[in-house]
């Protein structure tokens, strides 16, 4: 099973060194792995379909309680076989579509990368592999969308997934992390059998938001849609497989898997009907609007995922089963129509509707799949869109209160959903053909034969229900925690979902006939964009762009004394406020050594030498009476029973003056001094610097202290390190190691002097 | 009155009473070479305050730090001049 | 800038500065002074020399270039840090010799070291004044 | 008799150093200042230094007191005329009640070289 | 080279005494050292000479010691009395003395001796300037210089 | 082994730096035989570290004076795991700078002073006594001042006077902070410190020592907000010098902050409350920052910030689990930042620019190499499994414990400006098509000698692979992480090892 | 004592405000000796006792100043000359590179857009 999940990024690393092998006709050979895979996980139909469940375990990091758990359920079942299923048809299409493409065999690693972490997100039992999953998706996305990555909308589109999916990935880090606080394991499994109740604990809502986040970003709902149209810049197979079938219905894995474990909660179901209600509107609202092909099937994309997420939410029996099978449905003909988009594309050049008509005449097969896929997506029968949307008015008939309400919306974006369907499905093939369209060669084999496969099947299903009844019943015991005894059927009999079905029919296909897409129409919505999420984020981003380069100038704005005084300034509240908080202020006078005349004096003039320093305009002065001090310090030094030190620092202290001489000799005079204001800000801090620092030295000075170290050189300075002047026998031998690394410290200082001033500047820094 | 006690209250405060003058002379400048001047007396003068005290502690290492005083403060006068003599004048 | 007064002292002050500098150097085991203020006094020396003569004078002086001495300084410490590695004692702990030398004194590794912070100190500050002098 | 040799070398020696001082203060310009100061000062030193020689009466303190005498009295000199020559170079002027100025324009600026008479100086001119 | 050989005792004296060790050994260990440190610091100076009359030494460095105690009270009058009697200047003295450790020795003293300053020596070594505080005849003053200093170190060193 | 050998990290450097200097004309020998010595003192690394590995930590005596009187080297796992790293970043490096760092730099002593500050790193990890921690660091500065100006270019005199000046500050703090230290115990060795510093009477007093070496350690750690050094200077060396030093120099005051906060002093309230606001407001300042530079550099400076944020925010939460987070981010962090300047500096020769929007095209002329910098591109975002996603999950996993709700949401959003920044990076460099066409005279890579690329390549596969293995290996990597936590929660058996209980 | 070493940060850290790099480097030098005679002061003064075993004898056993803030200082003060040095002529550098010795000219680095 772990090469199973892994087998994508296997070759995708193959690829890497193999690549240019793959570029040609051997492209196709590269199917066999989707294809394989597909077969290996339809062994496990059968069984799953009977209601069991494998675990699959391998090792990883249990130090983190983080390893490798496949489990196979119903729900994950279903996207593998998705996963694998479509991927083979992308896999064969891609291979046509984009033969001879300079890049093909990046474009198939990516896809292999792309599929593995796909598998990886809907098997992981352990909800940080899942997240781990989840996040390459993301990633393999970022590089499928930007693929054609010298386009700047290109670019610009992957980015924009990459942002919204990674923000949303990083919010499920979050609830993963968090789940495995409140329960204790990152086992889903586990989580559900452990009987800890999540709804009752205090974080429970956060959970939820981050879920939410998570899932909405990924599944493209309202208002972190915007970027799955935008997705759109990628080539058409990448649409097909991440943006109708597999990643963008990540999330909605994620609210299945999830909804035994956190559903029936109001806060759950709400938000899940609210936002799925809203999105599948606004989205259905948006796809009859657009004249792209691939706008439209993105939009009606979201939409449909909005319908799964407004049905998960709802977490009814019905609704979860109506989910159940959309989740299929959904994904065979939409992956369809992509396809079929796709190859229209490909061979007429354009996917505006405004310039697609009666390609019927030259891609006839392709004609079929489009009717098959578009009446699958209208739920006529007897298509399996057919059992689908039955199942979606059930469960909104379902539910008590509101019903009128969700049946209502659902109603509306069906009706929407099956223009948009037909738009794209059936309006490119009928009609008379464009001029411009004269020239378009039929399609070959591969190119036509994958969307006319899903399209079948979608047919083949909806006629025979029942091969899939025992597999969907899976599926919705996965969604609902506990058995499911669903039943599937093309035909329930004269109801009111029937009568509804037709509604939509009517409606949708009246609206087909009406609605004319064109640029000018487009235009009219995109005067609304002022209000879209996606402006609304991308003016966040800009105001985020904005602050940051206001706080980053403020923050580094070139000044030094600025850095130097925020960061006194830091220190200094520090020690205010432990000062003034923590430290017993008291003087012992008695400890406090009392001066002599003479220090006072020595300090006096280090005083006014300072004094001197700081006020004087010449430099030289400056240098001088840094001497001053210096010497002063060397008399300080003698006073108090130092004369190892007063050598040293006197000796330091000349060659220092002797350093800026030399050094001096080039500067000009002191420039312009600061403002007065700034002085005496400056002066302030500084004062209060020193004050905090005097007081705290006249504390320390208080406390008593017992110096062990200095009474045990004083004993053996001489026994055992046979010298007398203590000061050097612990610069020498105590602490000879310091004085190692001192003399290294002048030794690196001479090298860097020396380099330095002997080296002449070169402008490139990598190679003169 | 002790040897000590003398050279503590009598020697050492004139000598530490130079050393203010030397420093008035220091802070009045005007050029800089008074200011070189005067710290090269500063340093000399410690070299006798240095005595002075290794006397008053009874220890005579600190002469060996009059000394390097005495050597090393004879360099710094010389790179002053260096420096003074160098330095074009228009600056 | 040449004062003939200055190059006539500094020519004797510079070998009475040297042993100057190495008697501290000597002596800083038991009174104050040591490798560090024998390297800076040695320095001062030769940089005196240079103040009163020409850079090419005073480098004439000393044949190698001063910057060489750091690292056969570094090496002197660094031999008085293994040695005791090589005997299965801890880094740095000294070594000395059984009877003491005359004049000097007890000799160990602690002098070896010394002498290694002397030669580092004096060829630091050498190369530091005269690569300033030289690209003044 | 120790401790009076040591008082009288200590005191005048110190009071040299203090009319030293009180004369760095009064002379009213630089080579004034140099002249009175830097001689009396080293003098003073070395006094005070030879009552500490008195005091310790040891032969590593004595012959270690005159070699700084020796050395003050060496570089002392050597240190005032190299200053003085400087400032004179860098146009430091003479007091205004100074009778004479031999050094006035012997010294050839650009070449930092000095002179022994006037004539060449006219020649140079011409 | 009988010079160097007495610059070389005297640095193994000067060391004795530094050390403050008067063993045998020691003078054997600063002779050594001070012939290497010669051997080192020589090498550019091949003209030099050494005193050899010690007697005149001795009354060279009294007299110096006389001259220089008479012009500290000299100038100690001049700084404690208000009134100032001053007349400086700087005088152009011409040389006698040619080698440069004479010239040195001669300036030195004169600097070192209160109210008088060696300010420069002419590139050609033929004068002098010297900053004095009293000149109240020029010639005089010239004249007490060259009869009294340069005479003396005259006679030490030819 | 002989405990005495685990000074020999610090004593290799030395003696290879001395060697170097010997070699001061040389240069073509002086690449090779750095190269070899840092081969050789990784070896001698990884034997110290699979000893204490093994057996525990380990402490010698220097001058076999015995704790406290003289300086005690201890090697715990923090210690040799650091000492590790850094000759791995040390050997690659220098193998980088083979090739990538001209005559005019070579010349002045570029690989002495490289391997004097590798010694200075591994002296700091290794050194038991707080004064001689302070002389480390002052190797370090001086290597890294000198490292920072070699070549003397205007942008690098102009950042290191930024550097310069606020690494000095630091200095100065820092040794503020040991006086005061000293004054209240009278003791420098630090498992001797931890048991005194808790019998001062006057609380504080010890309070407001920690307040320095926080300050102290905070400038050179690049904390918010005492930073302002980094972003001003990072990118204005060479390549291979901005790469040591993001990956080493702010590490360096992060492990002196981890070191001295559980050792020495105690983490109260408060001082847990400041380091997570101000690991909050680091976090998002560098963040914020990265996301408008467009030198790569400059970019890179600001993610180092922002991950130090992340290192701080470990050490306020102080727990075992997340000092554990902290030091995996520690680790993984090293060898990625180190391994991402390299990899600008690739770019840079490749493109001929360090600038977002002159760079471009990288991918379609070097698309292998493309997918190799994609390795600690994607390390540093934290992409799961690469290695900076383990440490953060444990980092959130602790704020959980610590039901630390903000600092939650900053690694978050700190995470999430790190992925954009990077992926902006991947987008603008590696996918643009490069409009910029250099001019002619650029020495560009395909003009190096084959050799010379390969010393160009090599060290980012190395590190690359060693990232990778810090990703897929979480197992070892996150139970060394834990074991060092675990020592430093408790560091009484450190304190009972050096002082020889 | 502990006021002066107080004036000494203050005035090192005001010298460090200024615009001019020749300042700035006083002012290092400043902060350098304050915390100088910070070790010094805190390891508690002794007048007049240097901590040298007399010749006469084995070991210190009178009172005497405690060698190891000496010894700390010691190092500290070669260090910083060391760092001073490098420094000063950084300093220079910058100056004949930059041809300002105002650091407020010394913000290129800094600036979003520099193009390093
Ligand atoms: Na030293
Ligand atoms: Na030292």
């Amino acid at each position: 099973m772990l090469i199973a999940v892994l087998s994508g990024f296997i070759l995708a690393f193959i690829m890497a060194f193999t690549g240019r092998w793959f570029k040609g006709k051997l492209s196709l050979l590269l199917s066999s792995v989707p294809v394989l895979l597909f077969l290996y996980f339809l062994q496990y139909s059968s069984t799953v379909a009977q209601g069991e469940t494998l675990l699959f375990s391998y090792t990883w990091v249990p130090s983190m309680d983080i390893d490798f758990v496949f489990y196979l359920d119903g729900l994950s079942l279903l996207f593998s076989l998705l996963i694998t299923g479509i991927g083979s048809l992308v896999f064969i299409y891609t291979a046509a579509y984009m033969k001879n493409h300079e890049y093909l065999d990046r474009f198939f690693a990516y896809l292999g990368m792309f599929m593995a972490s796909m598998l990886g997100v809907v098997l992981s039992d352990n909800v940080v592999t899942l997240f781990i999953f989840w996040e390459l998706t993301s990633i393999s996305s970022f590089f499928l969308i930007g693929f054609k990555n010298e386009s700047a909308e290109s670019r610009k589109s992957a980015l924009q997934a990459l942002v919204i999916t990674g923000l949303g990935g990083l919010f499920l880090l979050g609830a993963a992390a968090l789940l495995g606080q409140i329960t204790q394991s990152y086992s889903i499994q586990e989580m559900l059998q452990s009987g800890i109740s999540i709804e009752s604990s205090p974080l429970y809502g956060i959970v939820l938001l981050l879920i939410f986040v998570a899932a909405f970003t990924k599944s493209a709902q309202f208002p972190f849609h915007f970027w799955l149209p935008g997705a759109m810049t990628a080539p058409t197979p990448v649409s097909t497989y991440l943006h109708s079938a597999t990643m963008v219905k990540a999330g909605i894995y994620l609210l299945a898997r999830m909804s035994p474990l956190l559903g029936g909660q109001p806060a759950w179901s709400l938000t899940l009907m609210i936002f799925g209600g809203i999105t599948m509107l606004y989205a259905a609202f948006h796809a009859i609007y657009r004249t792209d092909l691939k706008a439209i099937l993105a939009y009606s994309t979201v939409s449909a995922l909005g319908i799964l997420v407004f049905l998960i939410g709802m977490g009814t029996e019905k609704s979860l089963l109506a989910a159940s099978l959309f989740i299929l449905v959904h994904a065979l003909y939409k992956a369809s129509l992509f396809l079929v988009a796709g190859t229209i594309d490909h061979e007429a050049g354009t996917r505006n509707l405004d310039q697609l008509g009666g390609l019927r005449k030259v891609l006839m097969p392709l004609a079929i799949a489009g009717l098959l896929a578009a009446i699958s997506n209208a739920g006529i029968p007897p298509t399996i869109g057919f059992v689908g949307k039955d199942l979606i008015y059930e469960a909104t008939l379902g539910t008590d209160s509101t019903l009128w309400l969700f049946t209502l919306v659902a109603l509306i974006t069906n009706i929407l959903l099956l223009a948009a369907g037909f738009l794209a499905g059936i309006k490119p093939f009928t009609g008379p053909m464009p001029d411009a369209l004269k020239d378009t060669h039929a399609a070959p084999v591969l190119m036509w034969l994958p969307p006319l496969l899903l399209a079948v099947l979608g047919l083949a299903l909806g006629l025979y229900p029942a091969m899939i009844e025992g597999f969907t019943r899976a599926v919705h015991s996965s969604l609902l925690g506990s058995t499911s005894t669903a039943h599937l059927a093309l035909w329930h009999g004269f109801n009111l979902v029937l009568l509804l079905s037709l509604v939509t029919l009517a409606l949708g296909v009246t609206l087909y006939m009406v609605i004319r897409p064109s640029a000018e129409r487009l235009a009219k919505v995109e005067r609304f964009e002022k209000f879209s999420p996606k402006f609304i984020l991308n003016g966040l981003g800009a105001a985020g762009t904005f602050f940051a380069r206001a706080i980053t100038s403020l923050l580094q704005n070139g000044y030094l004394r600025y850095y130097v005084f925020t960061i006194i300034s830091f220190l200094t509240l520090l020690m205010a406020y432990k000062i003034i908080s923590g430290v017993n202020l008291y003087i012992d006078y008695s400890r406090l050594s009392i001066l002599s005349a003479k220090e006072i004096i020595i300090f006096s003039i280090m005083l006014a030498s300072i004094l001197f320093a700081i006020f004087t305009n010449s430099r030289l002065a400056a240098v001088a009476s840094m001497g001053i001090m210096g010497y002063s310090i060397c008399l300080l030094f003698v006073f108090f029973s130092a004369p190892d030190l007063a050598m040293t620092q006197f000796a330091i202290d000349t060659l220092t003056v002797i350093l800026f001489v030399l050094v001096l000799y080039h500067l000009p005079k002191y420039l312009v001094l600061s403002e007065t204001g700034i002085r005496l800000r400056d002066a302030a801090l500084s004062i209060t610097f020193g004050l905090f620092m005097t007081i705290t030295i006249i504390e320390v000075l208080n406390e008593p202290v017992d110096k062990i170290t200095s009474a045990y050189y004083a004993e053996n300075a001489y026994k055992l390190a046979k010298g007398k002047n203590i000061v050097n026998v612990i610069l020498v031998d105590f602490r000879g190691i310091d004085t190692m690394i001192e003399i290294t410290v002048l030794a690196i200082s001479a090298v860097g002097v020396f380099g330095l001033l002997k080296s002449k500047v070169n402008e490139n820094p990598l190679k003169e | 009155m002790t040897l000590q006690d003398y050279l503590y209250y009598f020697i050492l405060p004139v000598l530490t009473l130079s050393v203010i003058l030397l420093f008035i002379r220091f802070v009045k400048g005007p050029s800089i070479s008074d200011r070189v001047v005067s710290l090269d007396l500063h340093i000399t003068t410690g070299i006798g305050i240095i005595s002075i005290y290794s006397i008053i502690n009874d220890q005579p290492t600190f002469l060996d730090i009059a000394m390097i005083l005495a050597l090393i403060a004879f360099l710094g006068t010389i790179a002053f001049s260096y420096y003074i003599e160098k330095k074009e004048k228009n600056e | 800038m040449k004062s003939i007064i200055l190059k006539t002292g500094s020519d004797y002050l510079l070998p009475l500065l040297i042993m100057f500098s190495i008697f501290i150097l000597l002596r800083g085991h038991y009174l104050p002074g040591g490798g560090f203020v024998g390297g800076l006094i040695a320095s001062i020396a030769f940089v005196l020399h240079f103040f009163a003569n020409s850079l090419e004078n005073t480098k004439n002086i000393i044949r190698i270039h001063p910057g060489l001495l750091i690292p056969v300084g570094l090496v002197f410490a660094l031999f008085s840090a293994i040695i005791p590695l090589f005997l299965d004692q801890a880094v740095m702990t000294a070594q000395w010799m059984h009877e003491p030398l005359p004049v000097i004194g007890m000799v160990g590794t602690a002098l070896l070291f010394d002498i290694g912070v002397y030669l580092v100190v004096l060829g630091v500050t050498l190369t530091i004044i005269f690569t300033i002098s030289e690209t003044m | 008799m120790n401790d009076i040799i040591i008082i009288v070398l200590s005191t005048l020696g110190t009071l040299l150093i203090f009319l030293a001082a009180v004369g760095i203060v009064k002379m009213p310009d630089l080579y004034l200042r140099i002249s009175v100061t830097t001689k009396a000062v080293t003098l003073g030193v070395g006094l005070i230094l030879a009552s500490s020689a008195v005091y310790f009466n040891e032969a590593g303190v004595v012959s270690r007191v005159i070699a700084i005498i020796l050395f003050i009295f060496l570089t002392a000199p050597i240190g005032a005329h190299m200053i003085g020559r400087a400032s004179y170079f860098r146009g430091i002027g003479l007091w205004k009640k100074s009778v004479i100025d031999d050094l006035k324009g012997m010294y050839e600026k650009s070449t930092h070289t000095l002179k022994s008479d006037d004539k060449e100086d006219e020649i140079f001119d011409q | 080279m009988k010079g160097k050989f007495l610059m070389n005792l005297l640095l193994t004296f000067i060391w004795v005494a530094l050390t403050g060790a008067f063993a045998l050994i020691n003078y054997v260990f600063g002779f050594v050292l001070s012939f290497l440190i010669m051997w080192i610091s020589d090498r550019n100076n091949q003209k030099t000479k050494y005193y050899s009359i010690v007697p005149q030494l001795i009354s060279f460095i009294f007299f110096f010691i006389y001259e220089l105690f008479k012009a500290n009270l000299q100038v100690a009058w001049e700084v404690i009395t208000p009134k100032n009697k001053m007349k400086p200047g700087i005088v152009k003295v011409p040389l006698t003395v040619t080698s440069d450790f004479e010239i040195t020795l001669l300036a030195n003293l004169i600097t070192l001796t209160p109210g008088t300053l060696s300010l420069d020596i002419s590139g050609d070594k033929k004068v002098l300037y010297v900053h004095a505080m009293y000149i109240h005849d020029r010639d005089a003053f010239i004249e007490g210089i060259k009869n009294g200093f340069e005479k003396r170190i005259l006679d030490l060193t030819r | 082994m002989k405990d005495n050998l685990i000074i020999l990290p610090v004593l290799f450097q030395l003696f290879s730096a001395v060697v170097l200097l010997f070699m001061w004309n040389s240069t073509p020998r002086q690449k090779i035989t750095s190269v070899l010595l840092s081969l050789v003192s990784l070896a001698i690394s990884a034997y110290i570290f699979a000893n204490v590995y093994q057996t525990g930590i380990i402490s010698t005596q220097a001058g076999s004076w015995k704790a406290p009187f003289g300086i005690t080297f201890v090697a715990d796992l923090f210690s040799s795991t650091m000492v590790l790293i850094s000759s791995v970043a040390g050997l690659a490096v220098s193998v980088f700078s083979t090739a990538t760092i001209g005559k005019n730099r070579l010349r002045f002593g570029y690989f002495p002073v490289l391997h004097f500050l590798i010694m200075g790193l591994n002296g700091a990890f290794l050194t038991g006594d707080i004064f001689n921690l302070y002389v480390w660091f002052e190797i370090i500065i001086i290597a890294s001042f000198v490292l920072i100006t070699i070549g003397g270019e205007k942008d690098q005199l102009e950042g290191a006077m930024k550097y310069v000046t606020m690494n000095l500050l630091a200095s100065s703090i820092f040794l503020t902070a040991i006086a005061m230290l000293y004054g209240l115990t009278g003791s420098l060795n630090m498992a001797d410190l931890s048991l005194r510093v808790a019998e001062v009477q006057n609380r504080g007093l010890v309070n407001v020592t920690a307040m320095l070496f926080f300050v102290g350690f905070g400038i050179k750690s690049a904390i918010f907000p005492l930073y302002f050094w980094l972003p001003a200077s990072y990118h204005t060396p060479p390549f291979a010098v901005s790469a040591i030093f993001g990956g080493l120099l702010t590490k360096v005051g992060v492990y002196a902050m981890l070191r001295i906060f559980t050792l020495v002093f105690e983490m109260d309230a408060f001082l847990s409350n400041l380091i997570l606001v101000i690991a909050i407001l680091t976090m998002l300042t560098g963040g914020l920052g990265a996301l408008i530079q467009n030198n790569i550099r400059r970019m890179l400076a600001y993610l180092i910030i922002c991950h130090i944020g992340f290192m701080i925010a470990g050490l306020g939460m102080s727990t075992t689990l997340s000092f554990s987070g902290a030091l995996y981010y520690l680790i993984h962090d090293i060898v990625v930042k180190t391994n991402i300047f390299l990899v600008a500096g690739l770019i840079f020769a490749i493109c001929g620019t360090e600038n977002l929007k002159m760079a471009g095209g990288l991918y379609a002329s070097h698309p292998k190499l493309s997918l190799l910098m994609a390795i600690p591109l994607f390390s540093l975002a934290g992409i799961p499994p690469l290695s900076g996603f383990w440490p953060k999950l444990t980092l959130i996993k602790a704020s959980f414990v610590q039901e630390d709700y903000v600092v939650f949401t900053f690694i978050l959003l700190a995470s999430f400006v790190t992925l954009f920044v990077l992926a902006r990076l991947w987008a603008e460099v590696f996918w643009k098509k490069r409009e910029h066409i250099s001019n002619d005279d650029f020495f560009c890579f395909n003009d190096y000698l084959p050799k010379e690329k390969a010393a160009m390549v090599f060290p980012v596969i190395f590190l690359a692979a060693i990232s990778l293995f810090l990703g897929l290996g979480a197992e070892f990597i996150n139970n060394i992480a834990w074991q060092i936590a675990s020592e430093l929660s408790d560091p009484s058996k450190y304190i009972d090892i050096v002082l020889g209980n | 004592m502990a006021i002066m070493i107080g004036v000494l940060y203050a005035a090192g850290i005001y010298m460090i405000l200024r615009r001019s790099m020749v300042k700035l480097i006083i002012g290092l030098t400043f902060l350098g000796n304050g915390a100088n005679l910070l070790i010094f002061l805190l390891g508690r003064i002794t007048k007049g006792k240097p901590p040298i075993i007399p010749s006469d004898a084995s070991l210190l056993s009178d009172v005497y100043a405690d060698p190891v803030p000496q010894a700390l200082i010691l190092t500290a003060i070669v260090i910083s000359f060391g760092l001073q040095a490098f420094a000063i002529i950084l300093v220079k550098k910058a100056y004949e590179v930059v041809k300002t010795d105002d650091m407020d000219q010394m913000n290129n680095t800094d600036r979003d857009d520099h193009e390093g």
